[in-house]
């Protein structure tokens, strides 16, 4: 397929006005179809390329600073495929939940505004349709856009290139978050705003060290022996405090727990599972691919810190009441598995690294719809206000339990795949190094397993079992259009678990490439 | 000898004789009210300039970045530059004031004075001599004064004037002071000579040169607003007319950088010292104080003009690399481009608001987003170029200077903290930008929609396809900068 | 070795200035200023500039003092004897003076010029009308335009818009 | 010629100082603008001064524009005088301070 | 590749379709319980469980085909590709060991499943029950018939997941649901358990052996680059390469670990009291078939394969060393437990702990004996008793809770006039979990274990020997304890309560007695022919140890004995002990609760020592309080500190509430500068000027 790569990443962004003008004109279900029409198409031409093998297109960009690109292979196309999968099927999720948002906030408006109590009902009815109208318009394009700036960052293949698309999916989130979120809205949104943009400026100093060593920004031309190595070092650790930001890694989590807690659910659920992990896409092809010496250097620091993450995260997780900032909390964690699978070093636990991004998304994209629906349905998110929902909303009950088990890692679900070679490769290396501190790390990580665990299951415990509140009583399941996702996402989270090759057959090769093994 | 064609003259002459004619036709014609007729000429006499400039160039009669000359002035492709910027600044501010003019009195003399300070601006980058260099400074400065206080009634533009004034003639005695003293070294007044003069200079002299240097910082850092010099600066921009405002950030502070590169770089570079340094932490300091003051203001004008004292910090660390990367003076000349048209598109933004609203208190901003949707997206759209955010502008301009002081790195130790101030302060000024977005997309409740002023539609839709046109393809830009920048080294003596 | 005519006029010129900032009276202060511009039109004469020394004179004790001091006369008369100024502020200005003086002065004393005598001719001032029309002449169309901005400026300023205003009213 | 090029050029200094003493002290803008012209008066001396030791005509020439330059100056200055004292009565900078922070 | 695929030999259908066919039915049961809704006939109702039992026969049927390889010592080893980017197969292997285990669970579960469909009549959650209960039994024949440890993994963590769900099934906790006593504390910590925090509680602890089980499966991965047992056995070169930098009895150690966790061995055993929330059907399959036989099963599995490379001259004595221990510990730890506690389903519960913990003595003493088969036998042989006898306890026990509603014994009593057939088969069923000579399995297994501990020779097998007499002892006394307290004595007062309520106290429908009935039978049928199947599986076991592992077995020709003829071949000492042990716990039991010679609360009470003993025994040593502690309590309590005083101050406040603050902190200072008047600008004007050119010339 020619222009594959451009069509996917363009595309949206070309329709995102038409899906803002059809919103408008006609309503929030043509707007959704639009959407979900146009990432289909682009998800399928992603998935396409990918069975085709490496992908590669180029376009003439700018003399300065290299050129405009395109590029996915065994790395990027599981970090690809997964972004368009969750946002395609999130947009069918998105309808249900963002009309509750919309006319949620429409109301609290009407209240701000006692002018408008006055009139008839016929006029507060279109009125509403208006506002509704207007503002799924404006949301599916923010979608779309904010969906094209997390492919378009995988599949860069120059540094600015990346860095521009890093930072195109920061604007649209900003938005989202700030005009439709809960609670302090606009106050988390400048806070995601800003924690995000720090760490992409910090990101961007590493960028022009390496661009301006190297004399040239695209991915092809970096070459680590020709960059000094105090300059590499220091480059290497400014890409990772600023992905450290956007991965949310142990002391730059805090913005993490706010903008998912506060995001508007469908968004969590693209931010927490698709993009935060970017974070780890960058390290892995700015560091591990480009900067393979000095990585050596620094893989124990990944590793440490990573565990720190994942413990640190999954106790923070435990403490919490809001349903959304635990799962936040998690996501902390789940990425400090990636973190801790990246300073591995091994072909198995970057493999692992990378297969725990796929798995967290499944898991926690399931998890976060799982919320929303509480959200919609039930109207609140604190977990001690919850509990018995199993019997009220099955399905919803059933993804959740295969949510849970994709992120604490028990077979037959994907998470078992990502996590035991994981800790395979950690454990290797730990053997090859004959380090104890690396041997203890494999085991406070498996102690984080079951930390893991230890919060997942509490939470469906206080959620799901347990006796059911009397105001519970008349809870009803969601809508199809909230739990088919879901139960997509379960049912590739099982396929993924018994059959691995999917994604192993593409990203163990590369890895093993990288390492040169 | 000057060629009567070159750009300096024609622009002066077209410029000058529309400028000089204006008043004398209103007092002809004995009337006080008629904005557009006198906006129209202004704004014609500046097209054709900018079209003449733009002919100059197409038709290759434009030297690249000469610099020196023995004459005063020079037909190069750095004036050329900054010619197209300030001539756009000008263009902004007249449109802009189309509306703004309509409630005050004397346009004539408004637009006489406005076209009369951009021959200044223009005049200033395409010096080669001091003398002609301090000449076309004050005339850019004086109208600018007038223009300040121009709303009478009004005691905050009073009070600006009174400020600005007062730190304009200092520094310009300052700049004549500093010009003695280079003249006194070297016997000449031309550019070139001086420059020459200081690099075949007794070291006994040495730091007389170096004094006349520091003077000159300080009388074109003035404009620049450069800390400590700034001080005026949000005082005159928050009491000044906003289109005046505009002309101001946009453009008389971007002539501070021509002249510095003219004189203080190209000086520096010829005494070969570790001067940059100074430099260095001006720019630190500079940009540090802007984005720190501007982030309580109440006041959209105020933290805007302490943006551009930030703004200032980051041109200057492309002043600062400059003798290092040839990146850094790429850097600096695009972000000046580049923030001519981000902040004067947000300062005539702020004269539309003004214009319509008569606020510019960000609380009373908020829900601008439905009340002027127009001029609060492009608002917005310039408030993230100046922030720095890709694909806009902003960015790759910003990317070049701290690239240059990274690249800058190898030789000087100091280069790539720099770079580092300078992303921090980036994301520190976001946290403003954002507050300004904030209030007027997620603040206030349903108000009505108000007209906008076309004029200023106008002008926002031109910066809107600008910055995100040059932001997603900004090969030609860059192009155009390579072509202007002045390579600095002593081979191009004359 | 500076000559008497040298020493009385720095007398003269720095402590008009002195006076021209510290005498209580506006009006006298202008006219101290008058005194400072004065001498320096004398050292312009001692510096063998007699046409800018003439230019001096004319410009600024001829009409820019005089501007001033009509200036200083249109303000009420209780402003113009009152002496308006911070105790503190006032040290600390005074500080400031002495040590730019003193900095300055040392760079200029520590550097090479410090015993520069010339015997030349001095400067013929037809070559400076020369040099105006051959090499400084795009300045002077600028200080040309200069002036009349200026000119046409300060006047709309200066204009009382509340009295036209009633006057086009009627 | 007896008088050495450093004397002018102290004189100058002097001046420039006081000049800024004036500035930074003084509160009354028509005083302020004394201090102003000294200044200018002060870079003055030093150009012709330059000019004469040289010696060389563009001493005196940029003087000329100088002094010109510094009567347009203070026309200005002398116009926002006026417009500020019918607004306020007064000339005091000090009580010109409503823009701030 | 094709040619792989097909090798998935006819042969080899039946072994896999042992443990697909659970799953399939899992899968279906969800639709069938959807297609039945709308149709209201009596077969509709239970379709799921007819569904369910289907499907189970089949599966075991298929398991019954493959006994004549079992006999014949042959195995079937069947491949077919999985994770081929890391050469990872998945196949069943289908050896006499895993055939005999397959057999044993495909049977009990099937007879379970048969009891369900009484026991849980009229529940609505009926088709998850189902499900799970496939889902469980289908994980379980995966663990039996893998053929490698990943894949064993995925069994593993099928019966954990299976079991968290079984045992909050009734998720709603109600009152009637939990467990424990309601208010009692054991230091300070609630010792009365909800379904759903049993649930989680057993799905987290054994978590804990489980990723221990998989660090040691990694670290053997690592070196032998295979999971498979057969890779394994093939080429010890990876075991030398562990043997050397030490790690392959940790890694083999760590395996165990999962066991301990799964088997509810000591320290993992706290979990398996609490799981008795589930319904009673469940706790049978729990105990009898699946879940805690998957970790003797496991060390059985891979006892073998340590010897093996043991014989082969890399010593991991100190494995079987930690397995015996871990056994006879828990042996000893759980039975005194039993001997107190005033729920049934507990006392069971306690039994099957101790009594698997004499399994795994067994299978490691084994390795400590230069005839690794003797224990290895008789560790396998307790096993399958242990599944008929307490699979028939655990369902009699199931009838005795459906009848009286209670779960407490102090709430049933002389229960055995109105339960005859109850009695009766809890009668034969109990004898076989005491051990009561020569008529019952259980006796024979016990003594065989016996037998090998003190046949072992090792420095260990005396103090073993001791606390697996002890056990013996204690686990008569609570059997009869149990008897005593549910069948005689006088009518509780809740019996009678309900008994004037109009309740009528009756035995437990045919669907229901029948299965237990069947195993009860059996467990004095097989044990009426004990020693003869002990050595048909001593047999089977020698040439299945010699065939895969090359573990010979000498035949040494029978000692002359004391014993009858019948008896020739047994250890007298064992024997004699075994008898002894019987007798005295037996007859302890009888005169506390049978015959009620004595008071047992007035002589526990008697004397401050028996009461201390008591409190004790009664607060679970005080293990699970301990555990809750350091492991729930200790860490919440540390992470709300971390919360409250790191996250919430120091991060929190202090890089967003805070950093704010000190920005706008310095914004104020920034702009107190800029006051507004001239002279002080003008002022820093002129002193930026020098520092400029001071600067400049510095």
């Amino acid at each position: 397929m020619e222009y594959a790569l451009l069509q996917a990443v363009v595309l949206p962004l070309l329709l995102a006005p038409v899906a803002y003008i059809i919103g408008r004109k006609a309503g929030p279900t043509p707007a959704m179809w639009f959407t979900f029409a146009i990432l289909l198409y682009t998800t399928i031409l992603i998935i396409n390329a990918a069975l085709s093998g490496t992908v590669e297109e180029h376009y003439p960009w700018t003399s300065q600073f290299g050129e405009f690109g395109f590029l996915m292979d065994g790395l990027a196309s599981p970090f690809a495929i997964m972004i368009y999968v969750l946002s395609t099927i999130l947009v069918l999720y998105s309808k249900p939940y963002m009309l509750h948002i919309f006319h949620h906030q429409f109301e609290e408006e009407q209240n701000i505004n006692p002018s408008a109590s006055g009139q008839t009902s016929v006029i507060e009815s279109s009125a509403l349709s208006n506002y509704v109208n207007t503002k799924s318009g404006l949301y599916f394009a923010l979608y779309l856009l904010f969906a094209m700036g997390m492919l378009g960052t995988v599949l860069a293949t120059n540094l600015i290139e990346f860095f521009v698309f890093f930072e195109i999916m920061l604007i649209p989130g900003f938005f989202l978050v700030a005009l439709w979120g809960a609670g302090q809205r606009r106050k988390i949104g400048l806070m995601f705003l800003f924690w995000t943009h720090s760490g992409a400026v910090v990101l961007l100093l590493g960028f022009l060290m390496i661009g301006f060593t190297v004399g040239s920004f695209d991915f092809a031309d970096i070459n680590e022996s020709e960059i000094p190595q105090d300059i590499a070092m220091f480059s290497a650790v400014a890409i990772a405090l600023g992905l450290g930001v956007k991965l949310a890694v142990f002391m730059f989590h805090i913005w993490l727990p706010y903008v998912h807690g506060a995001a508007p659910t469908p968004i969590s659920a693209l931010l927490s599972p698709a993009m935060i992990g970017i974070g780890a896409y960058g390290i892995f092809r700015l560091i591990v691919e480009f900067l393979p010496a000095t990585f050596a250097d620094l893989a124990i620091w990944f590793y440490i810190w990573g565990l720190v993450t994942m413990i640190y995260g999954g106790a923070m997780a435990l403490m919490q009441d809001d349903i959304k900032r635990l799962l936040a909390y998690s996501s902390i964690s789940q990425m400090g598995y990636l973190l801790f699978g990246i300073g591995t070093i091994s072909v198995l636990g970057l493999t692992g690294a990378e297969m725990m991004y796929v798995t967290h998304a499944i898991g926690k994209g399931i998890l976060f719809m799982m919320a929303g629906v509480i959200i919609v349905k039930v109207g609140t998110r604190s977990i001690s206000k919850l509990g018995g929902l199993a019997g009220k909303m099955p399905i919803t009950a059933v993804c959740a339990v295969i949510g849970a088990l994709t992120i604490m890692g028990i077979p037959p679900t994907s998470g078992f795949m990502g996590e035991w070679i994981l800790f395979a490769g950690a454990l290797e290396t730990a053997i090859e190094e004959g380090s104890t501190l690396r041997a203890v790390g494999f085991g406070l990580g498996l102690v984080a397993t079951v930390l893991t665990m230890s919060y997942l299951l509490w939470m469906l415990k206080r959620v799901f079992f347990g006796k059911t509140p009397e105001h519970l009583e008349n809870v009803k399941e969601g809508s199809w259009y909230m739990t088919a996702p879901m139960m997509v996402l379960a049912g590739f989270s099982i396929v993924l678990g018994i059959y691995p090759d999917i994604f192993y057959k593409t990203i163990i090769p590369y890895m093993s490439g990288v390492l040169g093994v | 000898m000057l060629e009567i064609t070159s750009t300096p003259l024609v622009i002066m002459a077209i410029l000058g004789t529309v400028g000089i004619i204006i008043p004398i036709i209103s007092i002809a014609r004995k009337e006080q009210g008629s904005n557009s007729f006198y906006a129209v000429i202004a704004f014609a006499a500046l097209i054709v300039s900018l079209g003449y400039v733009g002919y100059q160039f197409l038709n290759d009669n434009i030297a690249p970045a000469a610099l020196f000359s023995e004459d005063v002035l020079v037909d190069d492709a750095f004036g050329g530059l900054f010619a197209i910027a300030m001539l756009i600044v000008a263009l902004f501010t007249t449109v802009g004031s189309f509306n703004y003019m309509r409630k005050h009195n004397s346009p004539a003399v408004y637009y006489s004075l406005i076209l009369l300070a951009t021959i200044g601006m223009v005049l200033v980058a395409y010096s080669t001599d001091l003398v002609m260099l301090f000449v076309a400074w004050e005339l850019m400065s004086l109208p600018t004064y007038i223009l300040v206080g121009f709303i009478k009634k009004n005691p905050s533009s009073n009070e600006a004037a009174l400020k600005y004034f007062l730190f304009g003639a200092l520094s310009s005695a300052i700049i004549v002071y500093g010009i003695s003293i280079s003249y006194g070294l070297t016997g000449s007044t031309n550019i070139g000579e001086v420059i020459q003069g200081y690099s075949t200079l007794d070291p006994s002299l040495l730091p007389l040169a170096l004094l006349s240097v520091g003077m000159f910082i300080a009388g074109f850092g003035f404009k620049m607003g450069l800390v400590p010099f700034h001080q005026w600066l949000p005082d005159t921009y928050e009491g000044a007319p906003p289109p005046i405002t505009s002309l101001l950030a946009a453009g008389t502070k971007k002539v501070g950088f021509a002249a510095a590169i003219r004189i203080i770089v190209l000086g520096m570079v010829v005494l070969n010292l570790d001067w940059t340094l100074a430099l260095g932490i001006l720019a630190v300091m500079t940009m540090t104080i802007g984005n720190i003051a501007a982030i309580m203001q109440k006041n959209l004008t105020r933290m805007l003009a302490y943006s551009s004292i930030a703004h200032a910090g980051y041109i200057l660390i492309g002043l600062a690399v400059a003798p290092h990367s040839s990146l850094g003076l790429q850097g600096s000349l695009y972000h000046i481009l580049n923030h001519a048209v981000m902040k004067g598109m947000a300062f005539i933004a702020v004269a539309g608001i003004v214009t319509t609203l008569a606020v510019t208190n960000l609380d009373k901003l908020k829900g601008l987003g439905r009340r002027m949707p127009i001029t609060a997206l492009a608002l917005v759209i310039s408030l993230f170029a100046l922030a720095g955010v890709p694909p806009l502008s902003g960015f790759w301009s910003k990317l070049m200077l701290f690239g240059s002081a990274l690249d800058a790195g190898s030789t000087l130790w100091w280069a790539p903290w720099l770079a580092i101030a300078g992303v921090l302060n980036s994301a520190l000024s976001l946290a403003y930008y954002g507050w300004i977005t904030r209030k007027m997309y997620f603040e206030g409740e349903t108000e009505k929609r108000v007209k906008e002023p076309k004029s200023i539609i106008a002008v926002m839709i031109f910066s809107m396809i600008f910055l995100i046109g040059f932001g997603v393809y900004p090969e030609p830009l860059i192009q155009f900068v390579e072509f202007a920048t002045p390579v600095l080294s002593l081979d191009f003596m004359p | 070795m500076a000559d008497a005519t040298f020493l009385a006029l720095t007398v003269i010129t720095i402590g008009s200035a002195i006076a021209a900032l510290e005498m209580r009276s506006l009006i006298y202060g202008s006219i101290a200023l008058m005194g400072t511009l004065g001498g320096i039109a004398g050292f312009f004469l001692l510096l063998d500039a007699p046409f800018v020394a003439l230019f001096q004179l004319a410009v600024y004790v001829g009409s820019i003092a005089v501007l001033i001091l009509f200036t200083v006369m249109l303000v009420k008369r209780e402003l113009i004897f009152k002496k308006i100024e911070d105790k503190r502020r006032k040290f600390a200005g005074i500080g400031l003076m002495l040590v730019v003086m003193i900095s300055l002065g040392a760079v200029f004393l520590d550097s090479g010029i410090k015993t520069m005598i010339t015997d030349e001719p001095p400067v013929d001032f037809r070559d400076i009308g020369a040099d105006f029309v051959t090499y400084y002449w795009p300045a002077l169309i600028l200080m040309g335009l200069i002036l009349a901005g200026t000119v046409t400026g300060a006047l709309v300023l200066a204009r009382r818009e509340d009295v036209e205003n009633d006057q086009r009213a009627n | 010629m007896t008088n050495e090029l450093i004397d002018f050029i102290l004189v100058s200094v002097a001046l420039l100082g006081i000049g800024i003493y004036g500035l930074a002290v003084k509160r009354n803008f028509i005083r302020m603008l004394f201090a102003i012209e000294i200044i200018i008066n002060a870079a003055n001396i030093n150009l012709v001064a330059f000019g004469r030791f040289l010696p060389h005509s563009g001493g005196q020439t940029l003087a000329l524009f100088s002094i010109a330059i510094a009567a347009a100056e203070v026309a200005v200055g002398l116009s926002l005088i006026i417009v500020a004292y019918r607004m306020y009565q007064n000339v005091d900078i000090a009580d010109f301070r409503s823009l701030k922070g | 590749m094709a040619t792989e695929l097909m090798g998935f030999e006819i042969g080899a259908t039946s072994a896999w379709l042992v443990w697909i066919l659970p799953f399939a039915a899992a899968l279906i049961i969800p639709g069938i319980a959807k297609l039945s809704k709308n149709v209201t006939s009596n077969f509709s109702k239970n379709a799921t469980g007819y569904v369910a039992i289907g499907f189970a026969l089949m599966s075991t049927l298929s398991a019954a085909s493959m006994i004549p390889i079992a006999l014949e010592a042959g195995e079937i080893h069947n491949q077919i590709p999985w994770i081929e980017s890391l050469g990872l197969k998945a196949g069943i292997l289908a050896d006499p060991l895993s055939i005999i285990m397959a057999n044993v669970v495909g049977w009990i579960s099937f007879l379970i499943l048969i009891y369900s469909t009484g026991y849980m009549k009229g529940d609505k959650d009926i088709t998850r029950f189902w499900f799970w209960m496939m889902f469980f039994i289908g994980s379980m024949q995966l663990i039996v018939l893998s053929d490698n440890l990943l894949q064993v993994f995925f069994g593993w963590e099928g019966v954990g997941l299976a079991s968290y769900a079984l045992i909050s099934f009734w998720y709603r906790d109600k009152k009637k649901d939990h467990v424990g006593t309601e208010g009692r504390t054991v230091l300070g910590m609630l010792d009365y358990y909800s379904p759903t925090h049993a649930g989680m509680k057993a799905f987290i602890m054994t978590k804990v052996g489980d990723v221990m089980m998989i660090a040691g499966m990694l670290l053997i991965f690592l070196f032998a680059g295979t999971f498979g047992f057969k890779e394994l056995i093939g080429d010890t070169e990876w075991a030398v390469t562990m043997t050397s930098q030490g790690l392959l009895v940790p890694a083999f150690v760590l395996i165990f670990g999962g066991a301990v966790g799964k088997s509810a061995q000591f320290p993992l055993n706290e979990w398996l009291l609490e799981a008795m929330t589930g319904p009673t059907a469940v706790s049978a399959l729990i105990h009898a078939a699946t879940m805690v036989k998957a970790g003797v099963f496991l060390v059985a599995r891979i006892g073998p394969l340590v010897f093996a490379l043991g014989a082969a001259g890399i010593l991991a004595d100190q494995f079987f060393e930690i397995v015996a221990w871990v056994g006879a510990i828990t042996a000893l730890l759980l039975a005194t437990q039993a001997m107190v506690n005033p729920e049934i389903k507990k006392v069971l519960a306690y039994s099957t702990g101790s009594q698997i913990g004499y399994m795994m003595m067994a299978l490691g003493v084994a390795g400590l004996s230069y005839q690794y088969v003797d224990g290895y036998t008789a560790g396998f042989f307790h096993l399958i008793s242990h599944a008929m006898f307490k699979a028939s306890l655990f369902m009699a026990a199931g009838s005795l809770l459906h009848v009286v509603g209670s779960r407490f014994m102090t709430d049933m009593g002389g229960l055995r006039k109105q339960m005859k057939k109850t009695y009766a088969f809890m009668w034969a069923a109990g004898l076989g979990l005491m051990g009561a000579p020569f008529i019952t399995t259980g006796f024979w297994s016990k003594d065989a274990i016996f037998a090998a501990v003190y046949e072992s020779g090792n420095e260990w097998a005396m103090p073993l020997y001791a606390i697996a007499v002890l056990t013996a002892v204690i686990t008569a006394f609570y059997t009869m304890r149990m008897m005593g307290l549910v069948f005689f004595g006088k009518k509780s007062k809740h019996i009678e309560k309900m008994e004037e309520e109009g309740h009528h106290i009756h035995e437990a429908s045919l669907s229901m007695w029948i299965p237990y009935g069947i195993l009860a039978v059996l467990t004095i049928g097989i044990g009426l022919i004990g020693l003869s199947m002990e050595e048909g599986l001593h047999h089977t076991f020698v040439d299945y140890l010699e065939n895969s592992f090359g573990i010979h077995t000498e035949h040494y020709a029978i000692e002359a004995s004391i014993l009858p003829e019948f008896l020739q071949g047994l250890n007298p000492v064992a024997l004699g002990s075994s008898l002894a042990a019987f007798a005295i716990g037996a007859g302890l039991g009888y005169i506390f609760y049978i015959g009620r010679w004595v008071d047992p609360v007035k002589f526990v009470n008697s004397n401050i020592i028996f009461y201390g003993i008591h409190k004790f025994l009664l607060n679970r040593w005080y293990l699970n309080a301990i555990i809750y502690w350091c492991f729930v309590v200790a860490p919440l309590w540390l992470a709300r500190g971390v919360f409250r005083y790191f996250e919430k101050t120091a991060i929190d406040y202090g890089m967003n509430d805070g950093f704010q603050k000190a920005v706008l902190w310095s914004a104020k200072v920034v702009q107190g500068t800029q006051t507004g008047v001239s002279q002080s600008y003008l002022f820093v004007f002129g002193a930026g000027l020098l520092f400029v050119v001071l600067m400049l010339l510095i």
